[in-house]
């Protein structure tokens, strides 16, 4: 097997991206998309350092990202729609009422 | 090179090309499909690191189900681009300095402690199988796992209360 | 094949010891839960059945005995546990308790089964035929509860059974608690048993305490063992423990001087009186004695004063026994009369003499009191036909005097009417009169021979109250059966359905052949329970005894016919208003009014304790409790006091000072807040731009650490 | 060794090329037949050449493209579309082992220990071709046509995979081999799980969009759905995928409820074993017809009732029962 650094380094790498698309996007879809990704990321160095330690709690625990991710997504995409319905726009830019 | 090396310089490659084509897109659904991609890719990394089972479930749920959702929301609203100007324009650079900044670090890290890990042993007879992932999730790890599916239950009834029609 | 293998030490059925608790329970749960869907045979039915089962249950630990007579302890559960005090609930198994165990689920199947007819007719004819069940399941809790008083192997689960078979008996008594004298009188009799008993009661638990502080164990065994030690060293110890003991069984056998309670019991239903204010529950002081006989025979004092009060309550009850004219009462006192005989038995020493008798007795005793209860609802029977005649109503009822179907006035004549009960009634009269070979002529003549030889005085007492036994028997038997009618009803009596009469015919041939159990030279029942009771030695039978008592029998009886039956019929001849209601009131005169008011010991008592009580309690109540405590001191010191304080309280500190420091608090954190909150962009990116400034910064300084 | 996989695989995929051919041919026939009528038999004997004929039509056509659809996805839809449906089969065994000149192959691809999954993940991932048509098309239709579809498939997805739980309980391996072996020793599947077998069916159907399920291209309402922009060999391509996926899951039932490649006298000469395994699935595949030419289209709203009301529950307590009997049995 590659040394698990490769992996590692990887995931890093997927995961800067995905920060910086949270960041840097006004789609709400497309920041849920890199949230996405992050959490992919954090799954591929889980997998990669189970792997490392032969222990199949790092598996275990991608298995219960994947589970807690389907919730999310099925919350967060309800809530983009029910927010699309009262302001016709999914630009998190304009969902800023709740400031000081 | 071996022939996994450059397997995964290759699919490496294709990985941070697709997130970054995620990222960068103007259309929604090109994002999504970027993505996909991505974890198709991830699902082979996977594959390569004896997770059979989870590359399996990786694509079943994220790239069958999770962004299946993703499309069809994008294409129910109606929301491939968005209309209007960056109100925050310095965030962008700033977003991009800070990204190169959390590279280096975390690069820094990577070669100069790379000797930490152990290389990895030969892979046991069963190791990511089914069985193996059964065992470990249905024993050690079986409260978080009912409530993990509270969770889901919870979110689905979630998910169907907001996306009801309010009268 | 149970019995050959028993004999030979085969199989034993010790470990069947708590089904004899557990059977009754089950009966009284269906029947409590299931109860109101069954009809009333059904019900009668479980409960007897769960009776019977006790009853073979009780056989088969019998059984079991013949072939290891030394018993065996059976231990269910661990009860109490706190330091020293170490219970258990577990049975003891040995010929004394088997003994009891016998008597008690055979005698309560027997009246188990003759209630099912009996209760027929009495929730009808008291109009509420809804407490037929309740009353099964009052009789089976009682079986259950008297199983473990005589199941128990120490003193703290005796006195669960003690105070469970009180309770049942408090509950059978007031079991028509709306009827009686005024519409409460039942209710009434039931309260005075439960607080008379619980006088009793409160001895019991005095020596209960003396004993563990004496011996730290309840554990019959263990007590027993330690006794001879204790004794040596503290003598007044086993003397208190005893004396308190005796205080219990006076208070629940119903000696002197806290009798008064039984008399008034007869409010309860005939089967009830027959089997726990007859048969059982009345002998459980006896069985105590008997049980605690190890701690009696180190203090002759004790022995002493117990077959004292024993002898003295046998002459006393006989005697107002003479001048009664309730059927049931005059039973009730010779119940009380008879207790005296096993009780001054067993404080002599002559345990086995007590015991027998007490066997004897709950045959013929019970035997009585059902026939009684039959006598009764045939008279109410003649008085139902009466009422439904109209020419006979019209002719007889016209006075409007209320009709006493237990008013041995009432009766007479019945022998033609009501043949089977007549005969056995008869049968349980002879016994208790004490005539060759009838049951209670062995086993009172025991308990003679045994007091002429260790106690003359008791001798002398038990011998008179004897005499009068056989004297009210003669006079209720005259009065009741023979002789011409004296009412309407009573000439129209009629005989009680088979499921009642039946279980009379057990009884009468179990008052005939009981005295087998001890025959004078065989002496089984003594050899039975000598394996338990190990000093106790055979009675002598003794010729001249049995000859002085079987004569005056005989005299008293003849004397009783010539009264009741000659006189009665010389004195029809006088007017009805110079008629004397019994020939024996113009003999004894002022005599026989205070025997017919029952020496007015219950006057005294109410004088002496129960009216001063009544009054301290009244002054408590109300000037102590209501003028002092609640006027004067919460009303005025309490509630005044406390009001002043949160005046202050409210006032300068609450509002003064703390509002002030909330107040200047809140005021300072709004100031703050509002300049905070412009940090708050509402732009969700720029959050999370913080947060990635933050993560930057984190790991830069790890890295540079 | 590697050859001899790649060899495998091709032989594969060839077979699919062309058995979707003739497996339109013998939908023409057999729903002919049910109607009373003859069907195509002018092209070669017995109508034989009618697909080639059909073929060399479609290739001659000419390819349009919509004016406002998203170019890229709408040339990369169908390709997404057949993938999946080619590769399906890879998991599925032809046999064990035969001879063959001289030397012993093996008649399986791959016996991986998650077989069954890799089924249901190929099964999530052929919506996108679908939906992606539908979408790039810029036509009202056929975005109707593909988000129908989506929910459809999403929905019926879980009745399929949970329908698939049987036979794994009762095999106690998610290997095709492992589970064709189980049957070899205690008889076909079909006859332990009735009600997975039926949920398998029609969730399939739905699966594959066949009548009654063919709500994304319901003629009346989407004219024909996600491809209704679509023509010639791009067509071909959505037809193909049809037909490849119909194969694959008719393959797939054979092997998990009625035995696979099992039958009599197969551990003498392995070679009958793809007979055996062709025979089902041309059995399977007349089920299929058959219910197109019986039944009527359900409604939308019925669907998708019938999929999260009815089947889902269903299944659900299949294997609930099933779970509950193999631990009373003790067997598995």
């Amino acid at each position: 097997m590659l040394p698990a650094t490769y992996y590692v380094g990887l995931s890093a790498i997927l995961f800067i991206i995905g920060v910086v698309g949270v960041i840097t996007r006004r789609n709400a879809i497309i920041i849920f998309m890199s949230i996405e990704l992050m959490l992919n990321s954090a799954n591929l160095a889980f997998v990669a350092f189970a792997r490392v330690h032969e222990a199949m709690s790092g598996q275990v625990f991608v298995f219960f990202v994947l589970a807690v991710a389907a919730a999310e997504v099925a919350v967060g995409l309800a809530l983009m729609v029910s927010i699309f319905h009262t302001k016709h726009s999914i630009d998190v830019d304009n969902i800023s009422s709740l400031k000081g | 090179m071996t022939l996994e090396l450059i397997l995964f310089i290759i699919l490496a490659l294709v990985a941070v090309a697709a997130a970054l084509g995620m990222v960068l897109s103007r259309n929604t659904v090109y994002s999504a499909l970027f993505l996909i991609l991505n974890f198709v890719t991830v699902a082979v990394f996977y594959l390569m690191l004896n997770a059979a089972f989870l590359a399996m479930a990786q694509i079943t749920v994220y790239a069958g189900a999770i962004m299946v959702l993703f499309l069809f929301v994008i294409m129910l609203l109606g929301a491939e681009r968005i209309p209007g100007e960056d109100k925050l324009p310095w965030q962008k650079p700033l977003a991009v300095f800070l990204g190169f900044v959390l590279l280096v670090e975390t690069g820094y890290i990577l070669i100069s402690r790379s000797g930490i890990l152990p290389p990895a042993p030969t892979a046991g007879e069963g190791f990511g199988s089914p069985e193996a992932i059964g065992m470990v999730l249905f024993n050690q790890y079986l409260l978080p796992f009912e409530v993990t599916s509270i969770v889901l239950l919870v979110a689905m009834i979630g998910a169907v209360i907001l996306s009801r029609r309010v009268k | 094949m149970f019995l050959s293998e028993a004999a030979t030490g085969g199989p034993q059925f010790f470990y069947l010891a708590p089904w004899i608790v557990i059977f009754p329970a089950i009966g009284l749960l269906i029947n409590l839960i299931f109860g109101s869907r069954f009809s009333e045979k059904v019900i009668g039915a479980i409960a007897s059945t769960a009776s019977g089962l006790a009853f073979g249950v009780a056989v088969l630990l019998g059984v079991s005995l013949v072939g290891h007579p030394e018993g065996e302890i059976v231990s269910l559960i661990d009860w109490i546990t706190i330091g020293a005090l170490q219970v258990r609930w577990a049975f003891q198994v040995d010929t004394l308790s088997v003994v009891m165990m016998l008597v008690v689920s055979g005698v309560g199947t027997l009246i188990h089964i003759y209630s099912i007819g009996y209760m027929h007719e009495d929730v009808r004819h008291n109009g509420d035929p809804g407490r037929y069940r309740r009353f099964f399941i009052y009789l089976n809790l009682f079986i259950a509860m008297m199983m473990i008083l005589v199941g128990s192997n120490n003193y703290m689960m005796l006195f669960v059974g003690w105070e469970g078979v009180g309770l049942c008996s408090y509950l059978l008594i007031g079991f028509w608690y709306d009827k009686g004298k005024d519409g409460i009188g039942n209710a009434l009799a039931a309260k005075k048993a439960f607080i008379v008993n619980r006088v009793g009661d409160f001895g019991f638990l005095l020596a209960a305490f003396t004993m563990f502080w004496a011996f730290r164990t309840f554990d019959f065994q263990e007590v027993f063992a330690k006794a001879p030690e204790v004794a040596a060293a503290a003598p007044g110890m086993i003397l208190a423990i005893t004396l308190f003991m005796l205080l219990g069984v006076t208070g629940k056998s119903a000696q002197l001087p806290l009798y008064v309670w039984l008399p008034d019991a007869m409010a309860g239903p005939t089967p009830v009186s027959a089997l726990i204010h007859a048969a059982t529950m009345v002998t459980a002081g006896v069985y105590l004695v008997a049980r605690s006989a190890e701690l009696y025979v180190l203090v002759p004092q004790a022995q002493m004063w117990v077959s004292l009060v024993g002898g003295i309550t046998a002459l006393f009850a006989a005697t107002i026994a003479v001048a009664q004219f309730d059927i049931k009462k005059v039973l009730a006192y010779s119940t009380i009369s008879q207790l005296g005989f096993m009780v001054a038995a067993v404080g002599m020493g002559a345990f086995a003499a007590g015991m027998f008798h007490l066997v004897t007795h709950a045959f013929f005793k019970a035997l009585l009191f059902l026939s009684a209860g039959s006598v009764i609802q045939g008279v109410e029977r003649g008085e139902h036909h009466v009422d439904h005649d109209a020419k006979l109503h019209k002719l007889l009822k016209g006075s409007g005097h209320h009709f006493d179907p237990q008013d041995m006035r009432n009766m007479g004549g019945l022998r033609s009417r009501m043949k089977t009960t007549f005969v056995v009634y008869l049968i349980g009269a002879l016994a208790l009169a004490g005539i060759v070979p009838l049951a209670g002529f062995w086993s009172k003549d025991e308990i003679l021979a045994e007091a002429s030889l260790l106690n003359p005085t008791v001798y002398w007492l038990l011998t008179i109250a004897a005499f009068f036994t056989a004297f009210y028997m003669g006079r209720q038997i005259i009065m009741v059966f023979f002789g011409k009618p004296r009412s309407a009803p009573a000439e129209y009596a009629q005989e009680s359905p088979p499921v009642m009469t039946v279980p009379l015919m057990v009884l009468a041939a179990l008052s005939v052949l009981g005295g087998a159990l001890n025959l004078p030279g065989m002496h089984t029942f003594t050899g039975w329970l000598e394996h338990t009771l190990t000093f106790i030695h055979p009675g002598e039978f003794n010729l001249v005894v049995a000859g002085v008592s079987t004569g005056l029998a005989l005299l008293a009886i003849i004397l009783a016919w010539l009264l009741y039956s000659r006189r009665y019929q010389a004195l029809q001849a006088l007017p009805t208003a110079k008629r004397p209601d019994d020939p024996l009131r113009p003999i004894l005169g002022p005599i026989f009014t205070l025997l017919e008011n029952k020496y007015k010991v219950d006057e005294i008592y109410d004088a002496l304790i129960v009216k001063p009580y009544a009054a301290l309690s009244a002054f408590l109540a109300d000037v102590i409790d209501w003028k002092f405590w609640h006027d004067w001191f919460h009303d005025k010191i309490i509630a005044g006091g406390f009001q002043l304080l949160t005046r202050v309280l409210s006032v300068q500190v609450d509002l003064g000072f703390i509002d002030a420091i909330g107040n200047a608090l809140g005021k300072g954190t709004r100031a703050v807040a509002g300049r905070m909150s412009l940090l708050q962009s509402g732009y969700v990116r720029s959050y999370m731009l913080s947060v990635v400034v933050g993560l930057v910064l984190i790991v830069g300084f790890l890295l540079l650490r | 060794m590697i050859w001899e996989w790649i060899i495998k695989s091709v032989l594969l995929i060839l077979v699919m090329l062309v058995g979707f051919a003739y497996v339109t041919l013998y939908e023409r026939k057999v729903l002919a037949r049910l109607q009373v009528r003859v069907g195509p038999n002018r092209a070669g004997p017995s109508g034989l050449l009618q697909p080639v004929a059909d073929g060399i039509k479609l290739i001659f056509k000419e390819e349009l493209i919509p004016a406002m659809a998203d170019k890229k996805i709408f040339l990369l839809a169908p390709i997404l579309t057949v993938v999946p449906a080619l590769i399906l089969l890879a998991v599925v065994p032809w046999g064990r082992s035969a001879p063959f000149f001289g030397r012993e192959i093996t008649l399986y691809l791959a016996d991986i220990n998650v077989a069954v999954l890799y089924i249901t993940a190929i099964a999530s991932i052929s919506v996108y071709g679908i939906v992606l048509a539908g979408w790039s098309s810029s036509n009202k239709y056929a975005t109707m046509g593909g988000i129908r579809s989506t929910a459809q498939m999403i929905s019926y997805e879980l009745a399929l995979g949970l329908s698939f739980v049987g036979p794994i309980l009762i095999a106690g391996t998610m290997s095709m081999l492992g589970i064709v072996d189980k049957q070899q020793e205690i008889g076909w599947f079909a006859l332990y799980q009735p009600v997975g077998f039926l949920i398998f069916f029609i969730a399939t159907l739905a699966e594959t969009n066949r009548a009654p399920f063919d709500m994304p291209e319901a003629e009346q309402e989407l004219t024909a759905g996600y491809h209704t922009e679509y023509s010639g060999m791009k067509f071909a391509l959505f037809y193909m995928a049809e037909y490849d996926k119909m194969i694959g899951v008719s393959a797939i039932a054979a092997t998990l409820f009625l035995g696979g490649f099992d039958g009599p006298f197969v551990n003498q000469i392995p070679w009958l074993g793809p007979l055996y395994l062709f025979i089902k699935i041309a059995f399977m595949l007349f089920l299929m017809i058959w219910v197109r030419a019986t039944l009527p289209r359900i409604r939308y709203d019925h669907l998708m009732a019938f999929g999260w009301k009815v089947l889902l529950p269903l299944s659900l307590l299949n294997i609930m029962v099933t779970a509950l009997v193999i631990v009373l049995v003790g067997g598995g």
